[in-house]
């Protein structure tokens, strides 16, 4: 069966892969480099679990053809952490316990991620604009809009 | 055109763990030679917290701190058996397993200490900062690391323990209905205020009052977390969701996240929210258990709301537009009642 | 059989590889095709790509605006001559699906989906396809109509006249959840004044039937008026005339015909 | 926003703790912060095959033919799973808690009940090609009438959704149609009463959405045991339920999981593990079988629809006198857990009141959907909407103000409910003093002094008597048994001679009972 030769940078290092035709990203990230942040929730485009940033614009790694990518940067939660600190987002989220089952918070930190690059001060509309293609069905929302906002002011309080 | 704002209550009760009881937990706890604790258990985190309450519960009962504890869950090769995350059963029932495996291997773990400190077990307490000292004498002390290390390899005893907890099953009467469903309750009343445009039916959230009794709230971040998610979902079921959205006919069910209605970020409210603990007498440091209650008064009073802004009873789940455009439309308009 | 994935240079190649295979689809932003083969659509065994420059150029220059039909909503987003497009590309997904969603997938999406189209058919837009014989310029009102035949066809572009004055443009979404939902009905009028008579009115309605339609009735009831209480009431008491709305997981016809008059007065007159 | 008053029930509580109380970080936060928390799809197995299922396309149907000659011979199959292949291809999931008949195939090999209900396993390389074997099963169903509604299922000539249950209804004590509530003379109340009130509520039933599908993956384990990745909310359950089905014995399987993408209820039911194991078991090979959102979103099991009566009796002055209710929960083509949440909303009448009259008949109805299974607040989160929306509605008809209306019907320390227990640990009065001191919403200073703690019990703790019915069934013992249990969990009441007829001495697939519900009589 043919398969396409595919290279790419993924979290700052360069991987190179075979994919079948058809492959998403999501399937090539966790199955074939076995970066596992990306999380498979819907399939469909709907939950934003599965959420990563390409040449720093977030995209649904499930939607995308795998071979669309290659030449280009794709960054994923594994690469947040700066050696073994955390992002400030990733602080944030846990000061404001903005997680419970955690499934969503992968996407979630980068849909933040992908806000706070470009908008580093963010209201809170837009924080909630931000994040408006990811699915919570554990924390109500408010503690995940609260570690953003405190995450942009720098600030470690609770927004 | 208007829009009007109305106000509901609600008070409820919630049984907790399984009905009727009959449904044990068990948990295993033990010391590496460092003093470090693990907790085994079957049990699983969904996401409510379990690993991490049951982590409080254990570090409380050997009165170490909780750095020292770590909660391994749900490996049916190393932990005991459990009936399963549900029925809001994870922080009494396996909360009290927890605290007795704990407190069996606590008194091991006293009983090594007294041996090196050559005292009595029960002249010793311990600090909760992993040290164990003569009551009254704390320069008389030994740290857990060290009393883990003699007990290894000096006593030849093991600071472990075993925990199981029961509820004994009880029977139903098929006539009346005698029963003893649980043994304890949690209580809720909350107040929703709703703002519901009287041409398109609308419902928005404006804010919500609650008053929640969790018997202990053992780590309150956690109940906050049961609570401000819960009331989420509670006016998800109220106004939004449903996979049959013509019930009882079964057409036109929702495919994707963009079909089935939840409440997005855009349309949250805010929630004030009050914990009163009356403790359990059977719950882990007197725990009930929030996790599933904390949705339900949520529905009513939103239904109750939309009654005092518009003067419409809607009994149908979930309380949608159309069925309020409906109801306004029947009853010849809106009808604001006596603003509360 | 694997997914077979063609990417070809020139459109027209990728026009022709398109019509000649009953299983090929183009593959846009991804957001319709990719979802498709995700959830096991075994007809599509080959995916058409075009790397022509072409399919995601703006033009905002003239006064004609077109778009290629690989641009994103985050490209029209970032187009300042393009602000009285923000609200519909706004309206579209969260911000992932709108950096990867394009205008031409857009007039493929079915309802609950395809917000921009009904755009794109209140300004009176020209579609162009290229087909395996050749290019046309196809009006886009037509192209709705024959929709589920188009998709052997590949869409380059689409063209409009911008609008114009600011307020000449109106856009209304009504989605139950916020900031992201599908839409129960979608509202967007163009209203070109002449003075203060209006000349031309366009008014679409998005989730009113199986494809964006116009509601020419409510058209009919503002052209050559002006915009004023009595002339919005006749226009929204004739929104829903002519209407084949449909039962679906967001809301019943019954209700969609019952909100689209109160949502297109309140679109006309400026109401939240 | 979150405050503690700690003021209320001080005196019940000893505060000085160490760990206890505090709002110490989750143990899993940094793992979900940073995506390294293991959920059962984060395990990456070397050759593992992908297993999708054929589905009903129909309601209600008699499966007359299911070719799976073609799919066998498609790109990539590995295995192709019937419902004769599965050991024992009928189970009920509280059978572990000897609660109910078997009554659902993991694969339907006659009939299908439900509109997705499972039929095929295929068992593929890659997901592409389990989906175009799919397309290849050629299914000849002949399709029957189908029940929607919980009412008209319980007509006569009604179609017979599950022939498990022939009328429709799931049967209590062997011998009930229904879980009763009996507590005092509703009917003579009512006919007392200075108001009646009788209303019908509904609730459609509603899906757990975790972001999360259910799923798991089984591989072939060294020395003849299964390692199972699962998404299980209860891990004894489903290995239990999977030995029984499988019929090996329970330690055949090494269960991992624990960290779950949310359940709500959802994962209870042992969805996938027992097809995916069995794919292991074929093949040789590990298996993944995890649910797409839309198979999740109508194929898996919601939190079911309730039907619900409620026929009040209240007095000027506020007090109910009498409640009567008649519930009906949806659970669609098979039992599930719905049985059980009959049971626990019979418990919960009539909600946290003292009301001296009660009575209370839930059914659990069978209709052609997909079957319905536990949510947060199961058993109870309908009956609260219905209960609470009459509360509001007998305040307004008696013109008292709604707070105050239930603070005065509120049950208290002492007061006997209507299951016959005295209540105790009662708080319900001072939730609804915090809520309207919270909400600015004012009541009167006598309500403000009431008190759980106070005047409940005397007159209130009596157990009124209770009329026996007409039509009261015959005593049969209130045991339910199932023929699985049948033989094994003969615990009480053993028959005398002659000797029962042989049976197998204990049952072959190791699944351990863990309970007799409706075993003992203990009160």
């Amino acid at each position: 069966m043919a398969k396409t030769a595919l290279q790419f940078r993924h979290n700052g290092r360069d991987v190179a892969m075979f994919v079948d035709g058809g492959t998403n990203l999501l399937v090539a990230l966790r199955e074939l480099i076995g970066d596992m942040t990306p999380k498979f929730g819907c399939g469909q485009g709907g939950c934003g679990t599965c959420s990563v940033l390409i040449d720093g614009e977030l995209h649904l790694s499930c939607l995308t053809l795998a071979e669309t990518v290659a030449g280009r940067s794709v960054e994923t939660l594994d690469g947040m952490k700066d050696g073994p600190d955390l992002h400030p987002l990733q602080r944030a989220f846990a000061d404001n316990f903005a997680a419970q089952c955690g499934y969503c918070t992968p996407g979630m930190l980068m849909a933040a991620k992908a806000l706070l690059d470009r908008n580093p001060q963010p209201s809170r509309a837009e924080v909630v604009e931000a994040i408006s293609g990811n699915i919570c069905r554990c924390t109500g929302y408010e503690p995940i809009i609260n570690a953003v906002l405190s995450a942009a002011s720098g600030g470690r309080a609770r927004a | 055109m208007a829009r009007h704002r109305g106000r509901g209550i609600a008070s409820v009760n919630y049984p907790v763990g399984m009905n009727l009881g009959g449904d044990p937990s068990q948990a295993l706890v033990h010391s590496n030679p460092s003093g470090k604790f693990t907790v085994a258990l079957s049990s699983i985190d969904l996401g409510q917290g379990m690993k991490s309450v049951t982590r409080q519960i254990c570090a409380e009962t050997l009165g170490v701190p909780v750095e020292d504890v770590y909660v391994d869950t749900a490996d049916s090769d190393t932990g005991p058996h459990c009936m399963g995350s549900f029925a809001s059963r994870g922080t009494h029932r396996v909360g009290n397993a927890v605290m007795a495996a704990a407190r069996e291997a606590r008194g091991v773990m006293m009983e090594a200490a007294a041996e090196e400190l050559e005292v009595n077990a029960t002249d010793l307490e311990t600090d909760g900062r992993g040290n164990i000292h003569v009551k009254g004498a704390p320069h008389r002390s030994i740290s857990t690391k060290d009393v883990a290390i003699a007990a290894q390899f000096k006593q030849g005893k093991t600071i472990s323990g075993r925990g199981i907890f029961l509820v004994p099953l009880s029977d139903v009467d098929p006539e009346t209905g005698e029963m003893s469903p649980a043994t304890c309750y949690a209580h809720a009343c909350l107040v929703a205020e709703v703002e519901v445009d009287d041409e398109t039916g609308e419902v928005a959230m404006v804010r919500m009052d609650s008053a929640y009794e969790l018997g202990r709230a053992l780590n309150p971040r956690l109940v906050e977390q049961q609570l401000v998610g819960g009331a989420w979902m509670g006016v998800s079921h109220a106004l939004y969701e449903t996979p049959e959205p013509y019930y009882p006919d079964p057409g036109h069910g929702p495919r994707d996240f963009v079909e089935y209605l939840m409440p997005g970020p855009g349309d949250i409210c805010p929630h004030d929210i009050a914990v009163l603990e009356r403790p359990a007498p059977d719950g882990p440091f007197g725990a009930k258990g929030p996790g599933e209650m904390c949705a339900n008064p949520v529905l009513p009073a939103i239904a109750n709301a939309i009654f005092n802004a518009v003067g419409v009873r809607i009994d149908d789940l979930p309380i949608t537009p159309e069925k309020v455009l409906r109801a306004i439309k029947a009853q010849g308009g809106a009808r604001p009642q006596p603003r509360r | 059989m694997p997914v077979t994935v063609k990417t070809f240079t020139s459109t027209s190649d990728a026009a022709a590889a398109l019509s000649s295979d009953r299983s090929a689809r183009y593959l846009g932003g991804g957001t319709l095709v990719m979802r498709a083969l995700n959830e096991g659509d075994i007809s599509i065994s080959t995916v058409v790509r075009a790397s022509d420059q072409a399919m995601t150029r703006i033009d905002a220059t003239g006064s004609r605006t077109i778009l290629g039909a690989g641009v994103t909503f985050a490209r029209i987003l970032a187009e300042r001559d393009l602000a009285f497009l923000h609200a519909p590309a706004r309206s579209i997904g969260g911000p992932a699906v709108r950096n990867m969603g394009t205008v031409g997938g857009n007039l493929f999406a079915p309802v609950p989906y395809g917000d921009f189209t009904v755009a794109m058919l209140a300004l009176d837009a020209m579609v162009s396809v290229q087909g395996g014989l050749g290019g046309r310029e196809i009006p886009i009102d037509e192209f709705l109509q024959s929709r589920d035949r188009q998709t052997g066809a590949l869409v380059l572009a689409i063209s409009f006249a911008k609008p114009g004055s600011a307020d000449a443009f109106r856009y209304r979404k009504v989605a139950r959840i916020k900031p992201k939902g599908g839409a129960v009905i979608t509202l967007a009028t163009h209203l070109p004044m002449n003075g203060s008579r209006i000349v031309g009115a366009r008014i679409a309605l998005g989730s009113m039937a199986p494809t964006p339609i116009r509601a020419r009735a409510a058209e009919r009831a503002l052209e050559g008026r002006s915009l004023d209480t009595s002339t919005i009431n006749a226009a929204a008491a004739a929104a829903v005339e002519g209407t084949l709305p449909g039962d679906n997981a967001l809301a019943s016809a019954w209700y969609r015909r019952e909100i689209v008059g109160v949502h297109l007065r309140r679109l006309l007159s400026g109401q939240e | 926003m979150l405050e503690l008053r700690k003021d209320i029930f001080a005196d019940e509580r000893d505060d000085n703790l160490k760990e206890i109380g505090k709002g110490t970080q989750r143990q899993d936060m940094l793992g979900h912060v940073t995506g390294t928390s293991p959920y059962f799809d984060d395990h990456k197995l070397q050759g593992m095959l992908h297993l999708k299922v054929v589905r009903s396309a129909h309601s209600h149907a008699r499966l007359r033919r299911v070719d799976t000659s073609e799919a066998e011979r498609s790109q990539g199959v590995r295995r192709v799973i019937r419902g004769s292949d599965v050991p024992r291809n009928l189970n009920t999931l509280l059978s572990l808690i000897n609660f109910g008949k078997d009554d659902e195939p993991s694969l339907a090999v006659d009939k299908v009940r439900y509109k997705g209900e499972p039929i095929v396993a295929i068992v593929a390389d890659s997901p592409r090609e389990a989906h175009e074997a799919i397309a290849k099963v050629k299914i000849d169903y002949e399709p029957l009438p189908a029940v929607f509604d919980v009412e008209d299922a319980l007509k006569p000539g009604a179609p017979v959704v599950n022939e498990v249950y022939p009328k429709n209804t799931f049967t209590y004590h062997e011998t009930y149609d229904r879980q009763q509530l009996r507590f005092g003379d509703a009917d003579r109340a009512l006919a007392s009463a200075d108001h009646v009130l009788e209303q019908r509520y509904q609730m459609s039933p509603i899906e757990h959405a975790p972001t999360e599908t259910n799923g798991s993956i089984a591989a072939p384990d060294t020395n003849g045991r299964y390692l199972v990745y699962t998404s299980t909310q209860a891990l004894f359950f489903s290995v239990d339920t999977c030995a029984k089905i499988l019929d090996v014995p329970s330690n055949t399987f090494h269960f991992i999981g624990g960290t779950v993408g949310g359940g709500f209820g959802g994962k209870v039911d042992t969805l996938t593990e027992p097809l995916c194991i069995l794919g292991a078991m074929l093949t040789g090979r590990p298996v993944r079988y995890v649910f797409g959102r839309e198979e999740e979103m109508q194929y898996g099991p919601p939190r079911g629809a309730e039907r619900i009566y409620i026929k009040d009796g209240v007095m000027h002055d506020g007090r109910v006198v009498a409640r009567k209710v008649r519930a009906y929960f949806d659970s669609g083509a098979y039992t599930r857990l719905s049985s059980y949440a009959a049971v626990k909303c019979a418990a919960h009448l009539p909600g946290p009141y003292t009301i001296p009259n009660v009575h209370g008949d839930v059914y659990c109805v069978f209709t052609n959907r997909t079957p319905a299974t536990a949510m947060r607040g199961f058993g109870v989160t309908a009956m609260d909407f219905a209960i609470e929306c009459q509360m509001d509605k007998l305040a307004h008809l008696v013109g008292m103000d709604p707070m105050e209306f239930r603070i005065l019907n509120a049950y208290r320390d002492g007061d006997m409910k209507a299951h016959r227990r005295e209540a105790k640990n009662t708080a319900l009065i001072e939730c609804v003093q915090v809520a309207a001191e919270k909400a600015k919403w004012p009541i009167r200073d006598e309500f403000k002094r009431m008190s759980s703690r106070k005047d409940g019990g005397g007159v209130r703790a009596a157990v009124t008597p209770t009329p026996r019915e007409t039509h009261t069934p015959p005593t049969t013992p209130s045991q339910q048994r199932t023929t699985y249990d049948r033989a094994p969990a003969a615990t009480r009441e053993p028959p005398p001679s002659p000797p029962p007829p042989p049976r197998p001495a204990a049952p072959s697939h190791g699944a351990t009972r863990f309970s007799s519900v409706f075993g003992t009589r203990r009160r």
